[in-house]
């Protein structure tokens, strides 16, 4: 990991907003945060939390109309060095960006390819527009590629169509074409969800050495938290289109200081955790009552007072400032100072 | 809320009396190709599959995507029509009953659907949804249907004014509770829940594993319990059945399985589940490679395509299911590993 | 607290037990083109209902004393011509003269002034064939000096009233013969999805075998096996049956498809689970899938309808005398040639009818598809 | 791709048996006969009409003429003589046939010319100004019959023509002096000829075609394999183009193979009006002649095209999606 | 031999400055269906076109008369009027080069008379079902015999000879069969041959056909300078949709000559030429139209004894005649621009309607008061509140009037004469029902025939005998009033007209045959057997670019406006 501690991109105070039938979904809401190369940040959040509406603000892919970015800035570093605002870059200047600088991959490998190219010319396109090769040096370029993320023969795969590739499969290519042109930062948006198990872990394996070998950031939006203990260097925890808390991994997981991580983290069942006695009730999940807020509906204050547990008459009062908990654990609630405190009183 | 209920004591698997017992099930969904559209082959979805449910038990079932849970749970349940085997209820072998015989046999036994959103009729009300289920059967005619349709939604956690509404006007977890409902209001004996979390986000799985779990516990039913996701299932089931390719692989007890699996690919299964602990660096199994075709299983053990133990003999006997220690049943020729 | 707690946040902005089609209804009600088609639609029909109470005249009075072939439109004056004043609306009577030299049939507006009265008693009719009368909203009571907002056709008749009286046949003939075929379209792919085997292959075989056929001929060749000295309003019905008797099969083969892959929907493996009957779930779970598809297309097929209608006027086979479609009318103007266009263009006015309407219909049935589409809501 | 076809030759054998027989006896039917007209005729006499029946085989019983006419169509490939034309069926629409296709061809052209950029424009200006101007336009047009619109677009030619003295034709298929024309002069002729017709029916009929593919284009513009080629960093108009438009079309490229028993029925009223010397009025003509042999003849044509053009779509399909295997 | 010299009177306009060349264009409604002459069906047919000009003789425009023309003399009659010798003209040829010879009419003679061949003209070989025999006395002699003296023998012998070289080898070959498939219209135009005028250029299916002139035709037809015929070199007819589109291509200039259907074409075309757009020759109401239209009643009501003793009354029929409003009709159905008719013989055959007036043939005009004296005293005099009149027992004086739907003008004839019925109190159910059907009743046969009142028309029919052959005499297939099983009169009257016109039809003498003429239509003006309303006039126009057009005063619908051979481009 060769540039450790430069930031690569920094997200501020980025405000998406999409004006729908019934009135302006506040999808993303000042939400800031910031990627050092070669680092992998994890985002999480439950669905709707506005984790895919803030990357695609950073692929500066929302659809508009009805999306937009209506304030905030994202710096981001190329390849060339230079530090640009991707919020107000030039459409051309964008293209450029896409697919060279940053990639992505998404969620749903079966319908993010398409249907009638070849998967070879689906990863060419890229590399012939962004490093001006002819076809054949593509195609060559996406043969190198297939066999990089590990699959067989890709001499013969090259030529196929997606429907001829099981789902695993299909998300190599899809993380093939984003390697393609070395991108600094890969923004994987819950690459593996829909994938099964066992497909899952070799996907995610393969990640994690690719990251190696080419040295990139990863942005990885996802909401399985096992994932991100594997994955993320360090976390930021999104909740009704706010980050709510930021943080390296272990202190996410071991440390949390906001109810929702708490929440969060409760109601994941552990595998071997619960080893209950036959013949003796069993234990709970902790879950999260309560459903994510309606995103027209916010309430006024903390967004999770509603499902909070540790609730104070407070919490409805204003939206709490996001603050710094210390060592860059952030935590967005009025009580993490009673949570700092609790969790100081466990390990003691 | 209430507590944990004490009114149920578990029976241990097996030992008690059998609620279900499927033996030798099979379903071959025919491709048709050809002039004149004749069979040219078989999906083999469901292949020869046998495993016994006890009464109030919760048994897990678990694979990967495709390997032919859904099939299994459905066939059981006789919504598609298996091809081969007995599915014997209560000592009935419900496969030979008419349809009509089969209507009073469905109050007994009752799914909950995988997909929150395709399993309920978008024209009808939740009401309706409900109801629909006590009309058939002429359940609490008259007044009193409401009031039980009321009494359901609130056991699943809805409130009684929920009844006049369309299910588009729920959220996923909140539609899974429907479905819940509507499972419940015939009072099955036998539920099979057919990845009823998998759709759902992680907060919202955790309501509704804990709603089914108090509903078990509180109703004394039996549960057939399918998912990929082993954490979940083995946190809610007393004993799970693994299934690879319309084939058993492995039945033991959930703590069993958990601690000891005995075949190589709930090794891999248990290994591939990725831990919530970022301080934990497990070493991995990752599987190569697809699940093959269920067109095309690979000869002898359908697991040996992809297993890191396979040997020569795997290509030539297909491993029979054996118990290796009391309840613990695997179907793997080798005993030399794990 | 450690199970879950209900659900607690209602969603406040939508009206409790809001159906699908109050859902679409509110998509529907932000498209105004297509509103603006609905409205206007509903107009026609209204009109097109009360056509003898607001026609001047009868459908197909005509003097065969006083010929006046294509009267020209009278214009309805205010003022009086001498003083300038205001005074009860009038129309002039019109004189008329075959011009040997141009062979042109002059009228000219003689000085003879008809007034106009509201309410006047004059031919009777019923309404919806059950409420008689005879009481026409405006007229002039005058049996050789009557008032002709359109113009008049051929034979002189009053093409206001004629135009009328043909909404009810045009704007009728497309909802019976949508409604026919819908219904057996229905009912054939049902029936197609449920018995399968044999029933499927026949039906499927007679949907390909009737668009094999070219539609225009076969309708021609079946119009022909019916006897002509039926009455005319029965032969347009059977028209009706006709169109209908061909046009079923796109709707058969794709509610076949919708009932086959409705019925590997979990939501009816549901009610099978309860053990629902066939004839329940068929009733309650699958046919119902298809409403909107049925709506949307019924609001596209009718105006085709009334095109087609119009086709069989071209060929002479659509309503005829004393009865009158826009198509028929609009023939009546084809069948006049150039002359039609250049010497009395009104008689075209029933053409813009149909192209009016039919207009409505798009743009209602394009209305209706958005809002029915799940995928426009949020 | 063999058994595909041999699969489809089988199924389509009860169709085309179906479609005779419907045909034939609804034509039978009918009340009188081809010969129907010549008893007005004050110059024949009864005998000679006798004659006349029996050289047609219309003394026959109708199932009788059924089996004759099945027989030689199956073995000898004949389907029979046109009875006003005393000429095999064949020979009689054959040309008939041919000049409707190129109107057809030409017309489906500009249809299409017409239909795709408007429908793109429609799905890429969603519900802008031009979207719902063009829309109605095109709705306005669509309400149309064809031989109205086809009447005032004469009169309108015939004011020009008058106006300018421009020679623009406004009937038929071929000028005055076609047959001692260069090839090329015989082609633009033609052209001439086949424009005006050929433009009014697509515009006509644009607005279907249109709405279907800017459907299609909203549809896939929203899938999620656009958002992958955006994500590439490809052009607005590659995005469109090449990424969205391939996959929008694939239903309508399914759909061509129905043009293939629509170019052989003619252009309809079009033909009519225009005096074009395609297939539609000599069927409307045969039908009130009551040519049975003529109808009869036509109408398997048509169905086996139909037949054809149905694998015929499933095949392009499968060569424009690849998703789809023929087999 | 010498040449046909085409009279100078025959034109109004000489070709003196000698103009050659050019084309003549025409239209036509329905495609051409075949060149070949033996099967044609259909009038204005390619071998129409083609064989204008050839026939042994040829009637006079100015006065009706025959003249001698592929013969090269007039006849020699013997055997009490029944055996005609033709000399006929020699040198003519085939526009093939092949000379024209007595085997020509024969052959064609023998095939349209083979009942397998199914000729049209098959019935015009036959006299009272007899037949007419041609046979060959030398290369240049033909003799005729007639099974009986026939007004009409000339007009049939005027039947055009087609080569023998094309239809006898085939016919003697391989029979009717082999005559039948000559010459469809997939046959390449080089093998076409014409005795006359035009022959066959080339043939576009469903557009246009092209005639080119015979070169060797102008060999025996010169005009009255002596220059060969036809000055054109081209005749093109080209396929219309229907009647608008030809008028469009008129006013276009894209076709030379249209008939001018009524009022509306007339002013489309004055309005043209008025406005500059067209210079064309445009002349109304030149003639009556050579057709009629009637009503006719059912006698043959066995099934309904009421309606057949009233359709039977000779007093209901008049009734019937008087209550036709005939100038309304004109005024209504046919813009005004036609004629009132009374007789069976169309007006346009001056000398026969002046000869019928002359004998005395009534005519029953519109006179509603004199319909209700006759209905009076059939017994309805009493009127129901409808205001139907009544029989004694109270039934309403009603029947069914049906004509062929789609027929606009005969729609309206039928409006109007229902709406005047209805004025007197007779209710006439009205209705337009399929031509077929239609047909069908009218030519229908028995004592119960199914119908009660047809309105119909016909047109065709010649100036020399202008009876229809299977119209007057009873037991004929067209006698649609009456027209029992057994085919016998039932009146008096119509056994006189049957007499009548085969009296006449057997008359050689114009004079005399118009005389018996006269008396047949006063026989039947007086029986009414049928109601005849009224016809549409003739109307000339056509392009001035077209010259040798008649004088004005021999146009009319039965000739037209031209000959084709005089005709030029100026
Ligand atoms: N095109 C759009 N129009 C309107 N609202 C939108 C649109 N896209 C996203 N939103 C809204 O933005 C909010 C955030 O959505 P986003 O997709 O970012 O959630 P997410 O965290 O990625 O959820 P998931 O885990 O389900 O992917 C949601 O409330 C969603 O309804
Ligand atoms: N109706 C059908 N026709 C043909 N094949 C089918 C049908 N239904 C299921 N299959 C096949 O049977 C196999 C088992 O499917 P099944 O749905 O039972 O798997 P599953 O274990 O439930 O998978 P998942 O976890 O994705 O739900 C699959 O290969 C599937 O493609
Ligand atoms: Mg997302
Ligand atoms: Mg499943």
């Amino acid at each position: 990991m060769t540039h450790q501690g430069e930031v690569l991109l920094a997200v501020n105070g980025l405000k998406t907003y999409f004006s729908t039938d019934d009135g302006v979904v506040k999808s993303v809401d000042g939400v800031t945060f910031h990627i050092k190369k070669g680092e992998t940040l994890a985002v999480v959040g439950e669905s709707g939390s506005g984790k895919s509406v803030t990357s695609l603000s950073v692929m500066r892919l929302i659809p508009t109309p009805p999306g937009k970015i209506v304030e905030g800035e994202i710096l981001f570093t190329g390849k060339d060095g230079v530090q640009k605002n991707i919020v107000t870059l030039s459409e051309a200047d964008m293209r450029k960006i896409r697919g060279n600088d940053i990639s992505m991959i998404f969620q749903e490998p079966m319908t993010s390819l398409n249907p009638v190219y070849t998967v070879g010319d689906q990863i060419a396109e890229a590399v012939m527009l962004h490093q001006g090769k002819n076809k054949k040096d593509a195609m060559g370029v996406a043969t190198d590629m297939l066999r990089f993320v590990g699959i067989p023969a890709p001499e013969k795969r090259v030529n196929e169509y997606p429907h001829q590739m099981s789902g695993g499969m299909r998300q190599r290519v899809m993380i093939a074409m984003a390697l393609s042109c070395k991108p600094a930062l890969l923004i994987a948006d819950e690459p593996t969800t829909a994938l099964d198990v066992t497909i899952q872990a070799q996907i995610l394996d393969l990640m994690r050495n690719l990251q190696k070998e080419v040295g990139m950031s990863i942005l990885f939006i996802t909401h399985n938290l096992g994932v991100v203990a594997e994955m993320a260097d360090r976390v930021v925890v999104m909740y009704g289109g706010r980050v709510v808390e930021e943080g390296d991994v272990v202190d996410i997981f071991q440390a949390p200081r906001h109810p929702y991580t708490m929440g969060l983290l409760n109601s994941i069942p552990r595998p071997g955790e619960y080893e209950h006695v036959p013949g003796q009730p069993k234990g709970r999940l902790e879950a999260i009552p309560g459903n994510v807020p309606n995103p027209l509906n916010l309430p006024p204050g903390c967004a999770f007072e509603p499902r909070c547990k540790f609730a104070v008459p407070d919490c409805s009062k204003a939206v709490p400032a996001l603050e710094d908990t210390g060592h860059g654990h952030m935590s967005r609630c009025i009580r993490w100072r009673e949570f700092a405190q609790a969790q100081r009183e466990v390990t003691a | 809320m209430t507590a944990v209920s004490n009114q149920t004591r578990r029976t241990m698997p097996a030992t008690g009396d059998t609620l279900l017992d499927v033996q030798n099930l099979e379903k071959f969904f025919p491709i048709r190709g050809g002039l004149l559209s004749r069979v040219v082959g078989n999906v083999k979805a469901v292949n020869d599959v046998s495993f016994k449910v006890g009464r109030g038990e919760v048994v897990g079932l678990v694979g990967e995507s495709g390997s032919g849970k859904t099939t299994a749970g459905r066939a059981i349940l006789r919504l598609i029509e298996p091809t081969g085997g007995q599915v014997l209820f209560n000592g009935t072998d419900i496969t030979k009953l008419s349809k009509g015989q089969m209507r009073d046999y469905r109050r007994e036994m009752q799914i909950i659907f995988q997909d929150p959103f395709a399993s309920l009729n978008p024209r009808m009300t939740v009401s309706d949804i409900i109801g629909e289920a006590m009309q058939i059967h002429n359940l609490h005619p008259g007044k009193q249907r409401v009031d039980r349709i009321a009494e359901l939604l609130q056991k699943v956690g809805l409130r009684p004014e929920h009844m006049r509404r369309y299910p588009h006007e729920f959220s996923g977890g909140q539609r899974q509770r429907i479905g819940i409902a509507r499972a419940l209001a015939v009072d099955p004996a036998f539920i099979v829940a057919d990845e009823p979390v998998s759709a759902l986000d992680v907060s919202i799985q955790a309501q509704v594993v804990n709603l089914l779990q108090d509903l078990q516990e509180e109703l004394g039913l039996t549960v057939l319990f399918i998912a990929h996701d082993l954490a979940v299932v083995e946190y809610i089931c007393d004993r799970i059945i693994v299934m690879y390719l319309g084939r058993v692989m492995e039945i033991a007890p959930s703590r069993e399985l958990n601690r000891n699996p005995k075949h190589p690919y709930t090794e891999a299964l248990l290994s591939a589940a990725p831990v919530p602990d970022p301080t934990v660096k497990r070493q991995r199994i990752i599987l190569e490679g697809d699940i093959p075709s269920p067109i095309n299983p690979p000869s002898g053990c359908v697991f040996r395509t992809r297993c890191r133990y396979a040997i020569a003999d795997c290509a030539n006997i297909v491993p029979e299911l054996r118990e290796v220690s009391p309840g613990h049943f695997k179907a793997c020729i080798r005993d030399d590993i794990l | 607290m450690t199970t879950t707690a209900p659900a607690n946040t209602q969603k406040k902005d939508k009206p409790l037990g809001q159906s699908q089609f109050s859902v679409a209804w509110q998509q529907f009600r932000k498209n105004r083109l297509a509103q603006a088609g609905g409205l206007m639609l509903i107009l026609l029909y209204v009109m097109a209902i009360f056509a003898p109470f607001i026609a001047p005249d009868a459908l197909s009075s005509y003097s065969t004393s006083n010929i006046t072939r294509f009267h020209p439109p009278t214009p309805i004056q205010f003022r009086d011509p001498d003083t300038g004043a205001f005074t009860r609306p009038y129309v002039f009577k019109y004189t008329q003269q075959l011009n040997m030299d141009t062979f042109v049939n002059e009228f000219k507006p003689s000085a003879e002034r008809c007034p106009l009265y509201f309410g006047v008693r004059g031919a009777s009719y019923k309404i919806l064939g059950l409420f008689p009368g005879n009481l026409h909203l405006f007229g002039t009571n005058k049996e050789d000096c009557s008032v002709y907002l359109f113009g008049g056709e051929d034979l002189g008749r009053d093409l206001f009233t004629r135009t009328l009286y043909a909404s009810q046949i045009s704007l009728t003939i497309g909802f019976g013969a949508v409604l026919i075929t819908t219904l057996i379209g229905l009912m054939m792919g049902a029936m197609a999805a449920y018995f399968g085997g044999i029933v499927d292959t026949v039906i499927m075989r007679l949907v390909e075998v009737l668009a094999a056929i070219p539609y225009l001929f076969l309708l021609l060749l079946l119009r022909s096996v019916f006897p002509r000295d039926i009455n005319p309003i029965l032969a347009l019905y059977v028209i009706l049956g006709i169109l209908a008797f061909i046009g079923w099969g796109g709707l058969a083969r794709v509610t076949r498809g919708q009932l086959l892959s409705v019925r590997e929907q979990d939501f009816v493996s549901a009610a099978k689970s309860l053990g629902a009957s066939d004839n329940r779930i068929m009733w309650r779970h699958m046919l119902p899938t298809l409403t909107t598809y049925v709506i949307v297309t019924t609001s596209l097929a009718i105006p085709s309808f009334i095109l087609l209608e119009s086709g069989l006027s071209f060929l002479g086979i659509g309503a005829v005398e004393p009865y009158a479609s826009w198509g028929s009318l609009l023939k009546a103007a084809q069948d006049g040639g150039l002359s039609s266009l250049n010497t009395r263009p009104w008689v075209l006015i029933p053409g813009f009818f149909i192209v009016f309407t039919v207009m409505c219909f798009q743009l209602l049935g394009d209305g209706l598809r958005d809002a029915f589409d799940p995928r426009k809501r949020a | 791709m063999i058994p595909f076809l041999l699969r489809r030759l089988v199924q389509s054998v009860p169709t085309l048996f179906l479609a005779s027989i419907l045909i034939f006896f609804v034509i039978q039917l009918a009340p009188g006969d081809f010969l129907t007209p010549a008893k007005l005729n004050p110059n024949i006499s009864p005998e000679a009409l006798a004659a006349l029946e029996r050289n047609f085989g219309l003394d026959r019983h109708p199932i009788e003429q059924y089996f004759l006419w099945m027989k030689n169509m199956l073995f000898n490939f004949d389907l029979g003589l046109s009875f006003s034309y005393q000429q095999p069926v064949m020979d009689v629409i054959k040309p008939r046939i041919a000049n409707s296709m190129y109107l057809v061809l030409l017309s489906t052209l500009l249809f299409y010319a017409i239909a795709i950029p408007i429908g793109v424009f429609g799905a890429v200006r969603q519900n802008s100004l031009g979207d719902k101007t063009i829309n109605v336009i095109l709705y306005f047009l669509l309400g149309f019959p064809s031989f109205f619109l086809a009447l005032i677009v004469i009169y309108f030619i015939l004011q020009v023509r008058s106006a300018t003295g421009l020679d623009i034709p406004i009937n038929g298929m071929t000028s005055n002096g076609f047959d001692s024309m260069t090839p090329v002069q015989k082609f633009l002729d033609i052209a001439k000829h086949l424009l005006i017709p050929a433009i009014i029916l697509a515009v006509s009929d644009a607005a279907g075609l249109t709405r279907v593919i800017r459907g299609q284009m909203l549809e896939v513009m929203r899938s999620d394999y656009i958002r992958t080629a955006r994500a590439k960093g490809v052009s607005e108009r590659t995005a469109i183009w090449k990424h969205t438009f391939r996959n929008a079309i694939l239903p309508i490229v399914a759909g061509i193979g129905g043009l293939l028993p629509g170019a052989v029925a003619g252009a309809g009223f079009i033909e009519v009006v225009f005096a074009y010397p395609g297939i539609t009025p000599m069927i409307l003509d045969a039908l009130n002649a009551q040519d049975l042999y003529l109808i009869a003849g036509f109408t398997v044509i048509t169905t086996v095209l139909l037949v054809i053009g149905n694998a015929l779509s499933d095949i392009l399909l499968a060569v424009v999606d690849p998703r789809i295997k023929v087999g | 031999q010498s040449a046909f010299v085409w009279p100078a009177a025959w034109t109004a306009e000489q070709n003196t400055a000698n103009k050659r060349g050019g084309e003549l264009r025409l239209s036509a409604i329905s495609d051409f269906k075949t060149m070949n002459p033996f099967t044609s069906s259909e009038a204005d047919s390619i071998p129409d076109r083609m064989e204008t000009g050839a026939g042994l003789f040829t009637q006079d425009p100015r006065n009706d008369e025959f003249i001698p023309y592929m013969a090269a003399s007039a006849p020699v009659v013997s055997n009490n009027n029944k055996r005609f010798v033709v000399k006929i003209r020699q040198g003519m040829k085939f526009s093939d080069g092949q000379a024209i010879t007595a085997d020509d009419w024969v052959t064609t003679w023998k095939i349209h008379t083979d009942d397998k061949v199914g000729s049209n003209s098959y019935d015009t070989f036959f006299l009272v079902g007899k037949p007419i025999t041609v046979k060959k006395l030398d290369n240049y002699t033909l003799q005729f015999d007639f099974p009986q003296p026939s007004a009409s023998a000339l007009s049939i012998m005027s039947y055009a000879p087609w080569p023998d070289h094309v239809f006898g080898k085939a016919y003697r070959e391989g029979g009717a069969d082999a005559v039948k498939k000559l010459w469809g219209l997939a046959t390449p135009a080089s093998q076409i041959v014409s005795p006359g005028m035009w022959v066959v250029d080339s043939y576009r299916a469903g557009e246009r056909t092209v005639f080119k002139k015979n070169p060797n035709w102008g060999d025996w037809n010169k005009d009255s300078r002596g220059q060969e015929l036809p000055y054109l070199n081209t005749m093109s007819v080209r396929i219309v949709a229907d009647a608008n589109a030809s008028l469009a291509a008129f006013l276009a200039g894209q076709i030379d000559t249209v008939g001018m259907r009524n009022a509306d074409d007339l002013a489309q075309t004055k309005k043209a030429i008025d406005n500059g757009s067209l210079k064309a020759f445009l002349k109304a109401n030149v003639s009556p139209q050579a057709t009629s239209q009637w009503i006719t009643f059912n006698w043959n009501k066995a099934g309904d004894p009421a309606k057949q003793k009233l359709f039977r009354d000779v007093r209901f029929r008049r009734a019937m005649s008087h209550i036709a409003n005939r100038q309304a009709m004109v005024q209504l159905a046919l813009g005004g621009l036609g004629s009132e008719t009374y007789f069976s013989t169309y007006p346009i055959f001056k000398q026969q309607i002046d000869a019928g007036l002359a004998a005395g043939a009534p005519q029953y005009k519109y006179d509603l008061a004199q319909a209700s004296k006759l209905l009076a005293q059939i017994g309805y005099t009493k009127k129901n509140a409808q205001g139907y009149l009544v029989d004694k027992s109270g039934k309403v004086l009603e029947f069914n009037l049906s004509t062929n739907a789609g027929n606009t003008v005969r729609e309206q004839l039928g409006r109007i004469f229902a709406d005047e019925a209805k004025k007197v109190g007779v209710k006439v159910n009205f209705t337009p029902i399929d031509f077929n059907t239609l047909v069908g009743q009218l030519t229908s046969k028995g004592e119960n025939r199914p119908f009660d009142a047809i309105l119909l028309g016909l047109s065709g029919g010649s100036n020399i005998w202008s009876f229809g052959s299977n119209v007057v005499p009873c037991g004929t297939n067209l006698h649609s009033y009456n027209n029992p099983t057994d085919g016998k009169c039932a009146t008096s009257q119509e056994q006189l007209m049957t007499k009548l016109y085969y009296q006449g039809d057997a008359e050689l003498n114009d004079a005399k045959r118009r005389a018996i003429g006269g008396q047949l239509m006063k026989a039947e003006g007086e029986l009414q057997p049928v109601i005849y309303l009224v016809g549409g006039n003739y109307h000339v126009a056509f392009n001035e670019r077209l010259g040798g057009e008649f004088a004005a005063n021999m146009m009319d619908a039965y000739y037209g406006h031209r000959l084709q051979a005089l005709t030029f481009i100026k």
